[in-house]
């Protein structure tokens, strides 16, 4: 069902835990579905530059593994990089997903966009991110 | 690594009896038993012996048993075929909400065909009430189908009672026992059922075959035609080994139900106590006596139930949960949500289901290894975060 | 005394690959191919593996290939959920008269629901007519279902030809295959159909497996309800065993095809001359030549046919007849009659299949022994005495 | 299926033939059921015994073999004696029929009435047989 990489993303989280004083913060998904995401963002304000990131998840292990890969994928990277981060790129870095679990690639980008959501709120910059959009995500 | 196989409601593993009687079947017996020469003459006596043995299983005459493909093929018989052959004397159905997908979702068909379904509503522990069963019924009434006992949570309906009443108003009444046979005592008479369903793989015999008693006397309406194999109720060449591995299995498990339901009950409490007393925050779903022996579900509240699957299934323990994502679909089981447990609690719950491979050894094993698992995954989840903050759980 | 099997149309031996494979199924991969843990993974794997196997043989994609309880059941699922799902396009069917028990029943059943069925009628070797069924095409005709190959006679159907005009105009095309998988070239682009039947223990595999090729965008409607295996059409716990075996069976049965149907051909040519030379009154029924390379169907006049299988089997040759007593029911073969023969015809007809186990010395004891029994019930019967006066015979 | 004493009747069938001078003859039966039974009858006219019997079938192992069994029955038997010869006692005889053979013992008991009416017919004795009795024969 799962690849090698889900399965060592799941097993082996990597960026797992809270950052106290976090420039970003955004909680995803709800209980009813089953996947509750959360990822912490540290920025830099200068550089723009994503320090560090972590997660916390509640949910299956494609829940688990997605959200693992994508903060290995936009640590180090720029903000407008972390902005591009689609949620199919993410299930391709881990060899793909079955059908039923993309939606949890899409909850992955979902957190992290509501986190730099937060950062542009407290920031005060204009990150081009708008509440409203998460209304409708595209759950593909 | 130990290998602990805890989902014997899942399915079991083919009994050794059962392999060399279907390979003897495969390799020597091969005719069609509905051919007349001494090729077929074999295997239709073949048929005929499994046939006793399945009737004699659960108090019925073997007139009344029909080999079927699988526990779901019977349960759909019974309530597709039933409904449909009697429309005439009415058009309600009663049911419960915490049936397995083969009767849940052949009433959810009846009811696109003008049928009306009443789904009775469960308790706590996930039984039904006789006295709701009875302010259900109605003058229309003409077929109830009420499980055995629960596959998930393992609760033990009071069918007895029910098929009475049933019996009494000239209702059809079919009941689900794919989970009882070889668990606890299962007798049509007792039962007072026109329609019972079960199925081979889960009493260690082959997936693949299941069966239908039918009281003498009832009718139904035939969901698939063609030759005139199983009364033209399952037509299509007879699945000659697996009807005989269903009669090997279900006649060794009835004979060691007594022994092996006390020995695995026992385990069962013990891994129940176990796991509760090691672990905060679990809690026991279904009742605590009422349920199947080697029946255990336990929710552990704030992690998700297939990432504790994957988690235990990589420390060699094979277990199932009532989670959403384990099915594909994100909805967290309907057996645990019509209990009243809330979403959160559901997502979290684990079925560890019993049977012949079951040692202590494997109870420990699972007792020591699961709460790692479990700190781990909660060490990851927001929604244990916030339950340690003092915050309310969406 | 010598055994000759030459019934292998009404079933064949389970070859030794494929017990094998079964045997390793059964006591190795016991998993529920459902379940996500390292138990039921490799169950779900051997399932898709077989899925492919399947699809290869008859050149489909696997997401195309369902596997059902049987060859009846795949029948039934095409033809019924096919009409089921396009009632509103339409309530006019085709088939033809000959078709087998699992197609033509599924028609009746059919027209009790409101849909009307044009049954095409067959020439004096049973094949039909594609003029007629141009014919017989109406705007309102949905589903279209005609035989690759006659169970009976042999007769090869113009399969391709019909597959064509139907997917020219947007209709339904199902063909039952179950006699011809493994015996002629089978390939569902070349026979332009929609869908497609074949069933395991016809091809050296096991009984009670069948599978159903449903052309990718085509869609029925479910007899069945319950899990969502084989998307939904076939649910309940798969029949992991089965489905490997089918898949190793159909695997052999396509890659040895061209040698052992000449080999086949040769024998039942032989078996043919053999028997209408040295037996008078005596004829071939179905075509000579564009039938399959394993059946042999004789009329022996003037004697009735289970009289006939049980005599041969009692000198250990088992065969069939499409004689009245063999089914229980007092008509004689419906595919016989719509040919038109008449009724001491067909009563006294007989049906041998040649398969693995055919040699020459098997003809040659058929054609040895088959004289004196014919001879004895001749001599029995005041039918042949009606001949031989130059009496009418009623 | 069949019993041993089916099977043992069909293969060695009891007084198969004709018998030229026969006293009556009877045919029941017709190709459409695919059964045609014929008995010959030899009675004594002085004793009412019937001293031979014989038939010839077309049909299954059941008409072969409660053909062959009725003749046994009735040979040596006076007609009152073969008059009272049920299908079922015939059945019987043979340790049973499957039911959808059952047909199969009624053709033999309408073959001997057959046979003796028209005895009746040739003797000019009563033997209380009447022509309209054979067309609504209780096939059970
Ligand atoms: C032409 C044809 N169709 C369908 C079937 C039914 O297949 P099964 O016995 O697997 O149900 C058979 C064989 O019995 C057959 O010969
Ligand atoms: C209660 C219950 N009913 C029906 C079924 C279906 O049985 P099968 O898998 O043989 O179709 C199952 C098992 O899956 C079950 O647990």
């Amino acid at each position: 069902m799962y690849t090698d990489k889900v399965l060592d993303h799941f097993t082996n989280p990597r960026n797992v835990g809270e950052i106290e004083d976090a420039s970003g913060v955004g909680e995803v998904g709800n209980m009813k579905c089953g996947d509750i995401m959360k990822m912490y963002l540290k920025i830099n304000d200068e550089t723009n530059v994503i320090e560090d990131v972590t997660f916390k998840t509640f949910g299956c292990g494609a829940a688990i593994a997605t959200s693992s890969m994508s903060t290995e994928m936009i640590k180090g990277k720029s903000i407008d990089e972390a902005l591009n981060l689609t949620n199919r790129a993410i299930a391709d870095a881990l060899d793909g997903l079955p059908p039923v679990k993309m939606h949890c690639s899409v909850l992955a980008e979902e957190a992290l966009k509501a986190a730099l959501l937060d950062y542009q709120k407290k920031s005060g910059k204009n990150l081009g991110l708008n509440e409203d959009d998460f209304e409708d995500w595209d759950e593909e | 690594m130990r290998r602990v196989y805890l989902d014997h409601g899942a399915t079991t593993p083919v009994r050794k009896e059962v392999i060399e009687a279907m390979m003897q079947v495969h390799s020597e017996v091969f005719g069609n038993p509905s051919s007349i020469h001494s090729f077929g003459r074999p295997a239709r006596k073949l048929i005929e012996e499994a046939r006793e043995k399945v009737a004699q299983a659960i108090g019925a005459d073997p007139k009344e048993i029909i080999f079927t493909g699988s526990g779901t093929e019977a349960d759909n018989i019974a309530i597709i075929g039933g409904a449909r052959a009697n429309q005439k004397k009415g058009k309600h159905l009663i049911t419960t909400v915490v049936e397995h997908h083969a009767v849940l979702d052949a009433f959810k068909s009846l009811e696109k065909e003008g049928f009306e379904v009443t789904y009775l509503s469960v308790d706590g522990e996930g039984a039904v009430s006789v006295e709701e069963f009875q302010n259900a019924l109605r003058d229309d009434t003409i077929l109830v189908s009420v499980m055995h006992a629960n596959n998930e949570v393992g609760t033990i309906q009071p069918v007895e009672e029910i098929g009475k009443i049933c019996r009494e108003r000239k209702i059809l009444f079919h009941t689900d026992a794919v989970q009882t046979v070889g668990k606890v005592p299962v007798n049509v008479k007792e039962i007072n059922c026109d329609f019972l369903a079960l199925s081979g793989h889960k009493i260690y015999g082959p997936k693949g075959i299941g069966a239908l008693y039918m009281r003498r006397g009832v009718r139904v309406q035939p969901l698939y035609h063609g030759g005139g194999q199983e009364r033209k109720l399952r037509p299509g060449t007879e699945n000659v080994a697996n009807i005989v591995g269903l009669g090997v299995a279900i006649e060794h498990a009835v004979a060691e139900m007594p022994a092996e339901s006390a020995r695995l009950e026992k385990l069962r409490d013990r891994l129940i106590e176990g796991v509760l007393g090691s672990i905060e925050e679990t809690r026991l779903n279904g009742p605590r006596t009422k349920r199947l022996p080697h029946n255990a579900n336990i929710s552990i509240e704030y992690i998700e139930g297939e990432a504790l699957i994957l988690s235990m299934d990589m420390k060699g323990m094979a277990v199932s949960s009532g989670s959403a994502c384990t099915s594909g679909s994100l909805d967290p089981s309907h057996v645990l949500m019509a209990m009243g447990l809330t979403h959160t609690t559901a997502h979290g719950s684990l079925r560890m289901t019993l049977g012949h491979s079951t040692t202590d050894e494997d109870v420990d094993y699972v007792i020591t290894e699961l709460k790692p698992i479990v700190d781990k995954l909660r060490a990851m989840s927001p929604v244990w975060e916030r339950f340690q903050k003092g915050l309310p759980i969406h």
